[in-house]
């Protein structure tokens, strides 16, 4: 395993250390129980949108904390979901007196600790509400599995109704609006490599030379599909299609995604061949977003998310955001 | 005779001791048909476990189960810290105040247990979770129930052991491994193999203390 | 070789597409020769910088294009320095009539090829100064070596020169405040793995599995040294060691760059270890950026920059930026 | 009797076409040493030099060198774009109007190209570079002037090759290369080694015409 750390146990814990010392003046950092919060939390009379999950998954979901997005982000450790201990305590620290909204990836883990401590702080009097995001694709929604999982467009939703809750609007109207975002959002991952986690040590499946496997999750999980590796516009044509199939779409932001290890000249290549699929399929790009956002440590791969655009959500994507990896208008 | 609270807190740590032993071994599995954490969860979890019950100071069994379910909760995180946490709460619940745990309350409080698993997680048996190694585990218990708890907790171990081997060809349809569809089918699930191993540490546990 | 292309000799002309499509409003993407614009461009009155360089250390170059950095780029074949006609052409179309300022990184190739340009570009009449970024303290600068190369404080510089040019400084002024920005910067990086050009279809070099090379270059060439691989704390401490010992420094901004494989969690975490070791040498630490900036491809490793800060730098650096990959006050 | 236009197209071409077939090897050599690219450059380049001589309309052997000058100089890049575009220019010019290039003209323009090369990259001989093909080609066409420039430049391009050769054990001080410091000693420079193919097919070129 090659990494740039120290003891593999202390990774989460020493990334946040770097992270509060290059963020000093948005981010507020905190140990025991984990929780990077918006420097200036609590916002009185806004509703407080929170969210988390494993680590590893960077900039999701602290590089998205600060104006415009989340008011906390819950770091659990890598590829881990985090504790309901330390979901509350970011709760309890960033609730302004307008309800918090929880936006949660949809797994087993992730539910159950968020679940857990929604209903602690319910208990304290605070209104809480979750959303939970499944956007991917890759998997069957079904009864005979977890359901469908969050990924990328867990991104979109945070900053969508990150925005709303800056402008203030309510706890039921963020809620909404939430669910609007999920049911309009679909993704689809696919990898080249696996990542290694670091308190594992070896990666988390093996692929050859020249294979490829779709439907990829965020964790290192293997995908559902292992296919011979094709040239990037196969790739981009079996993404698109799974995700058009799935869902019809109009008006779209697209979200072209790397895993983390692909670099940006083979992200804007992927890009450009989506755009043009889309094009031809009369579907219209309003808005794009490019680059390593949801990924999966060091995993080479990409995914595609489209989301569903009106008036509304393009106003609420276009809404000033200053987050440590998010940031425009101000 | 049954167990105090002294030999249950010592049983409880024997158990953490055996599932942090055993951390290697279901990270591997984990890493196969998961997501590679299940084993360093539980290291982490049960380590603080270790940790609590050495503060000492617990005047009944369900003090020491309480403990171990709100350490556990607080500390492993994933889909196994809020299932095993609940596992113990309920377990703890079920023991009441009793001072001594014997076989009859030890199965009532694995069924509990179960009860508190399947209400949380929502797993039928067959699902390729921790389930199908808790289910037949129960079973067992309730027809053992007169024996003394070594031996409720032995039978309980056993079939605890089978049902996590059954595992293997079933496809997953619950957790992580759900996703992976038909290639989930050859693998042990990570789960049932720790509930498998915690229980067989629980019955050697009693049974050392049972034959003194 | 695992990538997301089709075919290896097209990738540039092919990411280019992609990044036309990403950012319509942004860029104005040329084609044969290849250059990156300022939408806006040209803008009149003032002076134009322009930088460029071989593809593959995205964002650098094109992802800095926009208000308050470049007025254009001009990307290369992977690893390989533009043509001269190609930065004659981008001088030309962004050329507003207050001069232009080329920042050239210090390899023999880029050295040459923009030389080639700015004399045909003076021949047109056209006030054209050229200044060499060489910050990398990994190459002695002697006689006997191509002089230091130009790493990542080559952003650094095109974000300070780029804020003095959007507010008017004349073309002396650009050219003066470049040359002291890159008199007081420094970087080192190192590597852990090696990437793999397209073309050649294999890594640069090969290190061991418990092996790593400092003093890397973004080019994929080895560095100078290849090492047993080191905790964090030591690899950071080898890279604030030998900078500082290069050059001393009091206020500092700290940049903290993955080569491109590195995941953010890693970088964070050396972010911390370098702003600790700053603070035990007395040295302040007054502003930050830590991500994938000046890449090489999929490399995996990291580098450090420091560059010395004044008031009037602080101000610069401050400044409203609006390009693809840096955005900031607008 | 010397080269005329159409034998300079015609040995240029052959020469282009050498170095495009010589471009895995010119990437393995400059992979190890520097960047990876040299081959893909001058692949690059002289597919666009070959373009261009098809285009044919040349009325002087220099016109042929000057568009193969500006050819590789727009499409090269990298260090190798402009050093060989000077190279070629400078032949070019030191040409002029002549009709047919002799053995002397030859080993002139052979000189022009160095002298080009060496103006624009500062290196020495020694320093690793094509500077080390090129002046011991230069040396061995001037010490066979008299002869017939099949005989200058098969002197040349012999002299090239065990110069290029001689750069293995050489530590680099210009290029890329140099940045490796002693360990970029133990392999033949690229540029040196590109420097030979392209003599030693304008020699076989110039043989074969001159032999007809
Ligand atoms: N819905 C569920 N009901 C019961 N057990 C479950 C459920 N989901 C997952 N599990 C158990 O949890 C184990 C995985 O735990 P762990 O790896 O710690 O969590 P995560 O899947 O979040 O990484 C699985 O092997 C399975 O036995
Ligand atoms: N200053 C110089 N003078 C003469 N030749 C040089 C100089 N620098 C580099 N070269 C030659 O150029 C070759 C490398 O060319 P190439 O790989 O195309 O360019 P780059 O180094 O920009 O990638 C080297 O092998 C060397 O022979
Ligand atoms: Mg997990
Ligand atoms: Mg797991
Ligand atoms: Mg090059
Ligand atoms: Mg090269």
């Amino acid at each position: 395993m090659k990494k740039i750390i120290n003891d593999p146990a202390a990774v989460v814990a020493e990334a946040l250390r770097g992270m509060a010392a290059a963020h000093p003046d948005l981010l507020t950092v905190r140990t025991d129980p984990a929780a990077i919060l918006r420097a200036d939390a609590p916002v009185a009379g806004r509703v407080a949108i929170v969210s988390g999950g494993g680590s590893g998954h960077e900039p999701l979901h602290g590089g998205f904390v600060g104006r415009g997005m989340l008011h906390a982000a819950c770091p659990g450790p890598v590829f881990t979901s985090p504790t309901p201990d330390q979901v509350q305590a970011a709760i309890e620290a960033v609730h302004g007196g307008a309800g918090v909204l929880l936006i949660v990836k949809n797994y087993t883990g992730d539910v159950l600790n968020f679940e857990t401590a929604a209903e602690f702080a319910m208990a304290e009097g605070i209104d809480v509400r979750t959303v939970l995001v499944d956007d991917d694709v890759a998997v069957k929604d079904s009864l005979y599995t977890a359901g469908r999982r969050g990924v990328g467009g867990t991104l979109l939703v945070e900053k969508i109704v990150g925005a709303a809750a800056e402008r203030g609007a309510d706890l039921d109207t963020c809620e909404r609006l939430a669910q609007r975002v999920v049911a309009g959002t679909r993704s689809l991952g696919m990898a080249l490599t696996a990542c290694t986690v670091p308190h594992v040590g070896e990666p988390s499946f093996t692929l050859a030379d020249d294979e490829m496997e779709i439907g990829i999750g965020i964790h290192g999980e293997p995908g559902r599909e292992r296919l011979p590796l094709e040239p990037a516009d196969g790739i981009v044509r079996r993404l698109v299609d799974a995700i058009t199939e799935d869902l019809s779409f109009k008006r779209v932001l697209l979200f072209t995604n790397s895993m983390g290890g692909t670099p940006q000249l083979e992200l804007y290549l992927a890009h450009g061949i989506a755009e043009r699929l889309l094009a031809e399929r009369g579907i219209t790009v309003e808005r794009r977003l490019v680059g390593p956002y949801v990924t999966s440590l060091e995993m080479q791969g990409m995914s595609l998310t489209l989301c569903g655009l009106d008036d509304e959500l393009i106003d609420l994507w276009d809404a000033p955001v200053h987050t440590a990896a998010l940031r425009w208008g101000c | 005779m049954g167990c105090s609270v002294e030999e249950v807190t010592a049983a409880v740590r024997v158990a953490a001791e055996k599932v942090i032993e055993h951390r290697d071994e279901l990270v591997e599995l984990d890493r196969v048909i998961g997501d590679g954490d299940h084993g360093e969860n539980l290291h982490r979890g049960f380590t603080a476990v270790v940790a609590k019950l050495d503060g000492g100071g617990f005047d009944s069994p369900a003090a020491v189960l309480k403990v171990t379910a709100t350490t556990l909760i607080s500390t492993v995180g994933g889909a196994a810290g809020p299932l095993y946490g609940t596992a113990f709460l309920r377990a703890a619940t079920a023991l009441g105040d009793v001072s001594e745990v014997d076989g009859r309350m030890a199965a009532t409080a694995l069924e509990a247990a179960l009860e508190g698993v399947v209400a949380r997680g929502k797993a039928a048996p067959g699902d390729k979770t921790m389930v199908d190694a808790l289910t037949p585990a129960v079973a067992a218990a309730r027809s053992t129930v007169d024996a003394g708890i070594a031996d409720v907790l032995m039978a309980a171990a056993d079939a605890a052991a089978a049902g996590a081997a059954a595992t293997v060809p079933l496809v997953a349809r619950k957790g992580r491994a759900s996703y992976l569809g038909e290639r989930s089918a050859g693998h042990l699930d990570p789960g049932a193999r720790s509930t498998a191993v915690l229980l067989r540490a629980l019955a050697d546990a009693a049974s050392r203390t049972q034959r003194q």
